[in-house]
């Protein structure tokens, strides 16, 4: 597979929270505001790329049997210099993320992506791989964010676009609305790829 | 800076110690190799290597019990892993993968009822077996789909489920799940092994299709423009397409369903179509060949038979050589059919073809006299298949007669005679068997006996009676040294090296006479005797394949072999003779026939070669099997007639190695290929769904 | 065993290159840091409390050092002077102290008098709907003007109607209060 | 004491983990489509997460506080998680085989459960002592398994449903959870 | 799927096992329903005037509509026939403000319809009550909106029950038990009081419940033990403190408590199908109903109540009489 097919299944094939189903957690709790979904996606994104290329370069170095510990430790540490970078650097993002930056420790997209794929392939691919699995779960955030931030809120990255009467359906930027909200996207992507040819 | 590296160094050092020293407290003993086998194991836990799941799959590879490639779910690269693991070679397997056999959504085919209940194939499948008609129809809730642990399945907008074939396994977890059996797994090895049995939808078209070519679906794809898909349906059952299409005469369309409301449609110039658009490309399809097996097997004789038996045996992963007495393949296609109906280029192209699957041919050898049965068996060639077809002694009239044995110690009556007439002396040996022949076989046994045979057998398949023979003349006969069976048959005939030693022939137990031909053998005892020669009042040879029988090992051991007979086409599934009347030969009405049977002959190999019984499948359809259908079509969609051959001007007929008949051109093709109803059991197109 | 070894090593290497690589990162972005903790969570406090100043409380900030406490360590404190024209005539700092859940941090402005400008309440965790609702305006307000004497619970004879149902957080509050009016004198010895 | 079972009300019910908090979505959901699994699973993540809140809390106090390394939280916490797993892992193998082999094959899919590292790190941020500490931890994942028990009960009925095909599996799953939630905002206001 | 074979003989519906040979069929069953809704309608209009005819007309016509909608989307038969959306409207209307604007009223059946029902196939398929999964995500979104009140006032005959200005519970939660001592029991009885269109007459209620009972739409389990259960619950407490918790009788007549007991509680499909269950099914109602009332966040906790134990009811069908001569299982 070339380069730019690994970048580029992240946004179809392997979307993160829609397709593969995966990296839930973040992807439910931050997206009350599509601002909320491209930080956590970026921080992701960070974390992702450095761990994947890490990964790819120490992968014929690191034992089997310390193997998953081994990635956890790198996974943490560059999540870790996301925490202190959204810190100095983004304060009221760091904020509204809360928890889920240090808990971009557990996503499972991340081990995931070090476990099957930088594991075993070359740098530049695991690069790749990762920037596109982390713009598409970037981009699957922002959508979903959107959607709660509009309906729920009647802003968009903060700015009103809705009527002025508009009463915002507060549901949606609850727990219930998030897990809600993430089902009808899921229907909505099985109708939209049954419409489309079989991958 | 220091207390940073220092604390999660030192995190670090105590798990790390802390999990080795734990690895060695706590350590229970697991066979490393179940543990590196299980983590090679894709862990879907379905089912398909028939243990519940894979850590079980695993220990059970390591013990022994399973294959290193017994995981269908994981295809070639884990079989390797595995293999690796455990030191050994993995025999390559050929991929399986799910087929859905059903055309029709309940939405599309007659209905009992309304199914209105719980979401689940198996529980609809409780009421009278589903809401279709059709016993064996899609009940479209998608069980399949649900249970399939590597989410390859889909349903379909046509409501029938969809197999998505680059993610499925060939686990088999939907065709044990699938109630109606609709499901298979399928592979070209399987689909050109396969019969068409009751329990699957077939069309009309494709039961009656001698070669058993699956025709709506070679249509379907043919209707859709995808004429090399369409070949490579036909391939799967009929290596000369181009031959076929030209003068194959078609049962099919006579059985074709639109014949009820209007003309038939005209699948063999569809198939002309297709496989004259190969040919003009240029470019051969390429075709699927199973992984090398490295057994060489010989085919005798090289005409549509042979050609097919050699192709399918070489697309099974075999290596066969064909023995061919002419100097070119082909045989009655290249020596009896007019350039005009069957230019020779189109007959080389579809023979190259062959060849080109890696078919090694022999020509100008003649069995019997550049070689023998026993000396290919010496040879190393696995098995020998007897395919000489039509090239019966009848053909022989107005020649010296041919006495060479093709079968070792074995004469035909008719060239027999013939050289007693003409005076030649015939080596016979001491114990001689006739088999048929009516009074010349009478005639011919006394011969015998004067040219030095001590004992004459008669096998006649008729009753006494209807051989016209008293009690007192058999026991005169019997006097003379002449034993006469009566509704006897030979079936089998075992020898050492060029020798004939020993003979099989069956004997119904009941001899009343009442039946006609005398064809009830369905209580038989077969009776095995010493033979030196066999004298056949048959025409042609039977097809037969010759194995070693395993004996002594050694340079000088003797080679022990005996014939095994292939099965035979639907209606031919009784106890068989070797010789007529039953005979086991294809049929030489038509080509299509001959590539039936040798793609069955071919099949039987196969089976011999991987150790399973050489019988069809049980329910396999045959003429009278009693198939659902349709005797009346209603509301047809409304196209256009039946497309006409162009035909070569009259007076361009000069040269006769003109073809006359031209080819449908593409637009034809579209317009004929819709006219398909593309039939199901009892389903097919009706209008008022489009 | 050697494979242990090598486990172990491994881990050790990759966990403690971690630990000194981030403890550099640490270093690199304490002053951004605190840069950005001031400007979103105590420059919005300053701004409630202080008023009438033409300068940048935050730019003009002070580290004061305010002698040693009981047990001998010195005692440090951030102030935000409000300068008009040159002249500081407010200042505001923090303070905490425990409320029911966790501490509550409290910026106060003071006046060279030692009376209140303001309070703001910077962070607490207080129970969202009762305590939390320390956070205000109708509680804080009534903060401004009061000094040492009257920051007390009405019931105990101050001037400060504790929020129905979450004494415990309003005493928190004015406990903070209170412990920032405590070391004003030594401020003001410093700025004013 | 009736701060504990506060304290365990709001766990399991206000604020449950899963409904309330988004943590441990992944295993969650892919779980609870069976009964049994469901239960196994849960009994699995409980037990794992109460050891792992005590040893993280001690780490957190013992190593990270006096050391000044509360940065490096996260990846000690995690480190603490991913070894005590595989340590549980060998320990019940060896020790209790029967344990083992209900919970084995849940015991990997915990490491990468956010519920457990969130879990840890709420304790800290809440400021929980020890007892508190093991209460919360205890109750948070007792939620986690009632949720998820609660979701596979209510999915083993789907098959029987007629959902429209595109939302059949993950989709009315998720839904589901929301009506699950929605369901326990009834409890908002209990404690807290 | 709805088609005639080409022979066009006459088509079964089929389904599985259990059969229940009845003459109910869901028609009769939600015709029946909507009859014993009527009286709490009327009562309805009487306190609060036409408002609550036009919201209760808006909600049905709003269900029925999304519910064709619905199923010509799925491409489903239609079945708006059988009544059960206009049962499901009227059941959301009832249970609203009379003061509800139009829009909340629309959306919230939307939900009910959609979300409550369709996204899970339609009737009988829904694990949680659908009225309530409308009526709950309105009250998170527009929580003014839903809780706007107004006084009673009869159309003829009675005077209008002025004593509180809100409904009884909400009293209780903002004033304590003193402020409801002198509230007038008739008032509370027959609904001269502020209070949701449907819920605030007890007798009305009362009558449709029998109603049902006695046509046997519905069983006394789940009433009988949500009922008994809250009042038990309640009496405990009150003789605990009856400072700080009111009479249990109070409880009982106020909110949704009858309504909630007859019509939602008893919703078929989303409740236990066991005797014991549904007897487990109304006393966790009545208790969760109870702690919600007490100490919880919402002023009356009837509908998380039920859609908690709707939740809980796939675990209370697990509660089965014990089988007899069960067959040994072989490996």
């Amino acid at each position: 597979m070339s380069v730019v097919k690994e970048f580029t299944k992240g946004f179809w094939q392997e979307l993160p929270p829609f397709r593969l189903v995966l990296g839930l957690c973040p992807t439910l709790a931050v997206t009350t505001a599509a601002e909320n979904g491209v930080g956590m996606g970026l921080a992701t994104t960070f974390v992702l790329v450095f761990s994947n290329v890490l990964v790819s370069i120490l992968r014929k170095l690191i034992p089997s049997k310390v193997r998953i510990a081994s990635y956890i430790v790198v996974i943490a540490s560059f999540v870790v210099m996301a925490e202190l970078l959204l810190q100095a650097y983004w304060y009221p993002m760091y904020k509204a993320l809360g928890i889920f930056v240090p808990l971009i420790v557990v996503n499972c997209i991340i081990l995931g992506r070090a476990e099957a794929f930088a594991s075993k392939n070359p740098i530049i691919h695991s690069f790749a791989d990762g920037l596109g699995i982390g713009l598409g779960f970037t981009l699957s955030l922002t959508v979903l964010g959107s959607i709660r931030e509009i309906l729920g809120n009647g802003t968009i990255f903060g700015t009103s676009v809705m009527w002025s009467t508009f009463e915002p359906l507060k549901f949606m930027v609850k727990a219930p609305g998030a897990f809600v909200c993430l089902g009808f996207l899921l229907g909505l992507m099985n109708i939209i790829s049954r419409r489309r040819p079989a991958h | 800076m220091l207390a940073a590296g220092l604390a999660i160094g030192g995190l670090g050092l105590l798990a790390g110690v802390g999990l080795a020293v734990a690895s060695r407290v706590f350590y229970v003993y697991v066979d490393p190799l179940i543990i590196e086998v299980e983590e090679a194991l894709p862990g879907a836990n379905c089912g398909g290597c028939g243990l519940p799941g894979c850590s079980s799959a695993a220990q059970a590879i390591v013990v022994g019990h399973l294959a290193p490639n017994a995981c269908v779910g994981g295809g070639a690269d884990v079989h390797e892993k595995v293999a690796e693991i455990l030191g050994v070679e993995v025999e390559l397997k050929e991929p399986e993968i799910a087929q859905i056999g059903c055309r029709y959504s309940v939405a599309k085919a007659d209905i009992k009822y309304l199914y209105d209940g719980v979401n689940d194939c198996r529980a609809a499948m409780l009421l009278h077996g589903g809401a279709k008609e059709c016993p064996i129809g899609c009940i479209g809730l998608g069980s399949c789909i649900s249970v399939c642990p590597f989410g390859a399945l889909s349903m379909g907008d046509d409501g029938l489920p969809v197999v998505h074939e680059d993610i499925c396994t060939g686990c088999g977890t939907c065709v044990r799940t699938c109630p109606k059996g609709i499901i298979s797994l399928t592979s070209v090895s399987n689909r050109i092994l396969g019969e068409f049995t009751t329990d699957e939808c077939t069309a009309p078209c494709q039961r009656t299709c001698p070669a058993g070519i699956n025709i709506p679906e070679q249509i379907r794809q043919t209707a859709m423009g995808n004429y090399l898909e369409a070949l490579r349906v036909i391939k799967e059952r009929n290596p000369l397409p181009l031959v076929c299409g030209r003068i194959c005469p078609h049962p099919c369309e006579f059985e074709c369903r639109r014949n009820l409301e209007d003309e038939p449609v005209a699948i063999n110039y569809l198939k002309r179509f297709v496989s004259d658009y190969e040919r003009e490309s240029g470019q051969r399809l390429e075709l699927f060949k199973a992984p090398e097996t490295g057994r060489r097997l010989a085919v005798v004789g090289g005409g549509a038979e042979g050609l097919t038996a050699a192709c399918f045996l070489a697309r099974l992963g075999h290596s066969p050589t064909i023995f061919e007495a002419m100097p070119a393949l082909g045989g009655l296609l290249r020596t009896v059919i007019p350039d005009s109906r069957l230019p020779k280029d189109v007959l080389d192209w579809d023979i190259e073809g062959i060849l080109e699957l890696g078919v090694e041919a022999k020509t100008g050898k003649a069995l019997g006299k550049d070689f023998t049965v026993a000396s290919l068996l010496q040879e190393g060639y696995e098995t020998v298949l007897l395919a000489t077809g039509g090239w019966d002694a009848m053909l022989m009239r107005g020649q010296e007669p041919n006495l060479d044995q093709a079968i070792p110690g074995l004469y035909q009556l008719l060239p027999l005679s013939l050289a007693w007439a003409q005076g030649m002396d015939v080596p016979m040996g001491k114990r001689v068997v006739i088999a048929g022949g009516g009074d010349l076989a009478l005639d011919a046994a006394k011969k015998c006996m004067q040219s030095g045979a001590e004992q004459v057998t008669v096998l006649y398949h008729r009753s006494q009676k209807e051989v016209g023979l008293t009690d007192s003349e058999v026991a005169q006969l019997g006097e003379q040294s002449i034993l006469v069976h009566f509704r006897a048959t030979l079936s089998q005939f075992k020898g050492v090296d060029d020798q004939l030693t020993q003979l099989v022939y069956r004997q119904t137990a009941s001899s009343n006479g009442s039946e006609a031909r005398g064809l009830v053998l369905s209580r038989f005892k077969e009776t095995a005797i010493a033979v030196d020669t066999v004298i056949t009042a048959s025409g042609r040879l039977p097809e037969m394949i010759f194995v070693r029988v395993p004996g002594l090992e050694g340079e000088e051991a003797p080679l022990l072999w005996q014939t095994i007979l292939p099965y035979h086409k639907p209606a031919r599934t009784k106890p068989e003779a070797l010789f007529a009347p039953t005979e086991p030969m294809s049929d030489y009405r038509a080509a299509v026939e001959a590539i039936g049977a040798g793609r069955r002959s071919a099949s039987s190999i196969h089976l011999y070669l991987t150790g399973k019984q050489i019988v069809p499948p049980e329910n396999m359809i045959t003429a009278e099997t009693e198939v659902l259908d349709v005797k009346q079509v209603v509301e047809l969609l409304p196209v256009g007639p039946r497309q006409k051959m162009p035909e070569r001007p009259a007076a361009e007929r000069i040269d006769p190695a003109l073809e006359v008949e031209l080819g449908l051109d593409e637009e034809m093709v579209r317009n004929e290929s819709v006219r398909c109803l593309n039939c199901g059991l009892i389903c097919y197109v009706r209008s008022k769904y489009h | 065993m050697r494979d242990l070894i090598k486990m172990v090593v491994v881990l050790l290497v990759i966990c403690t290159t971690s630990g000194v690589v981030l403890s550099y990162v640490n270093e690199a972005t304490i002053a951004p840091r605190e840069y950005q903790y001031i400007k979103f969570v105590q420059e919005p406090s300053i701004k409630a409390v202080l008023s009438g100043y033409n300068n940048d409380p935050v730019k003009d900030r002070m580290q004061l050092n305010l002698g040693e406490d009981q047990e001998g360590n010195p005692v440090e404190k951030v102030v935000f002077p409000a300068k008009k024209d040159g002249k500081t005539f407010e200042v505001a700092y923090s303070a905490a102290a425990k409320g029911y859940h966790g501490p509550i941090e409290v910026m106060v402005g003071v006046d060279p008098e030692g009376t209140l400008t303001g309070i703001s309440i910077m962070t607490h965790s207080e129970t969202p709907g009762l305590g939390a609702r320390i956070v205000e305006p109708k509680f804080t307000d009534q903060f401004a003007g009061l000094d040492l004497e009257t920051t007390k619970l009405s019931a105990d004879g101050g001037k400060v109607d504790a929020v129905s149902g979450a004494t415990f957080s309003t005493l928190g509050v004015i406990t903070a209060v209170d412990a920032a009016l405590e070391q004003f004198p030594q401020i003001k010895k410093e700025i004013f | 004491m009736s701060d504990y079972l506060l304290l365990i009300v709001a766990a399991i019910l206000v604020n449950n983990i899963i409904l309330a908090r988004y943590l441990g979505n992944c295993p969650f959901l892919g779980v609870s489509q069976k009964m049994d699994t469901a239960v196994g699973m849960g009994m699995a993540v409980v037990f794992v997460v109460t050891i792992a809140g005590m040893i993280t809390w001690v780490v957190q106090y013992a190593i990270l506080n006096p050391l000044g390394l509360e940065y490096l939280r996260t990846i000690a916490f995690i480190l603490v998680i991913a070894s005590l797993v595989q340590l549980v892992e060998m320990f019940l193998q060896k020790s209790i085989p029967a344990l083992y082999k209900a919970l084995g094959i849940f015991l990997p899919l915990i490491t990468t459960n956010c519920a457990v590292l969130g879990i840890a790190i709420i304790n800290i941020q809440e400021e929980f002592n020890f007892m508190q500490t093991v209460v919360f931890s205890f109750a948070s994942a007792v939620g986690f398994s009632l949720a998820m028990v609660l979701l596979a009960s209510l999915r083993e009925r789907f098959p029987t449903a007629r959902i429209p095909l595109p939302f059949a599996g993950m989709p009315i799953a998720m839904i589901t959870v929301g009506l699950l939630a929605l369901s326990f905002l009834g409890f908002t206001g209990l404690v807290k | 799927m709805e088609k005639a074979t080409s022979l066009e003989k006459p088509i079964l519906r089929v389904s599985v096992a259990p059969h229940i040979q009845q003459k109910i069929t869901t028609s009769h069953l939600m015709y029946n329903t909507l009859i014993a809704l009527v009286p709490a309608l009327l009562a309805g209009i009487y306190f609060f005037g036409f408002a609550s005819l036009k919201l209760a007309l808006i909600c049905m016509a709003t269900a029925v509509a999304c519910e064709a909608g619905m199923q010509g989307v799925m491409g489903r038969k239609l079945t708006i026939k059988n009544g059960s959306s206009l049962v499901l409207g009227l059941l959301f209307a009832l249970i609203c403000s009379p003061e509800l604007p139009w829009w909340t009223a629309v959306l919230g059946v939307a939900v009910a319809v959609i979300l409550g029902r369709g996204i899970y196939g339609g009737l009988g398929n829904n694990p949680f009550n659908a009225v309530l999964v409308g009526w709950a995500v309105m009250k998170i979104s527009f929580a003014a909106q839903m809780a706007t009140w107004i006084m009673p006032e009869p159309l003829f005959g009675l005077e209008a029950g002025g004593y509180i200005e809100y409904p009884p519970l909400e009293v209780l939660r903002l004033d304590g038990v003193d402020a409801l001592l002198d509230l007038p029991w008739r008032d509370l009885f027959i609904g001269n009081v502020p209070g949701a269109i449907g819920t605030v007459c007890v007798a009305a209620v009362l009558i449709g419940g029998i109603y049902l009972l006695a046509r046997r739409i519905i069983t006394w389990h789940i009433p009988v033990s949500f009922l008994a259960s809250a009042w038990l619950f309640g009496l405990i407490f009150w003789l605990i403190d009856p400072e700080v918790y009111a009479n249990p009788t109070i409880y009982l007549l106020s909110g949704w408590m009858v309504l909630g007991a007859f019509f939602l509680a008893t919703d078929k499909g989303t409740v236990p199908v066991t005797a014991p269950g549904m007897i487990i099914f109304g006393i966790g109602c009545g208790v969760i109903t109870m702690i919600i009332r007490y100490w919880g966040g919402f002023v009356d906790g009837v509908a998380f109540a039920i859609l908690l134990m709707n939740a809980l009811t796939p675990l209370l069908d697990r509660v089965r009489p014990r089988v007899y001569g069960r067959v040994k299982q072989v490996a």
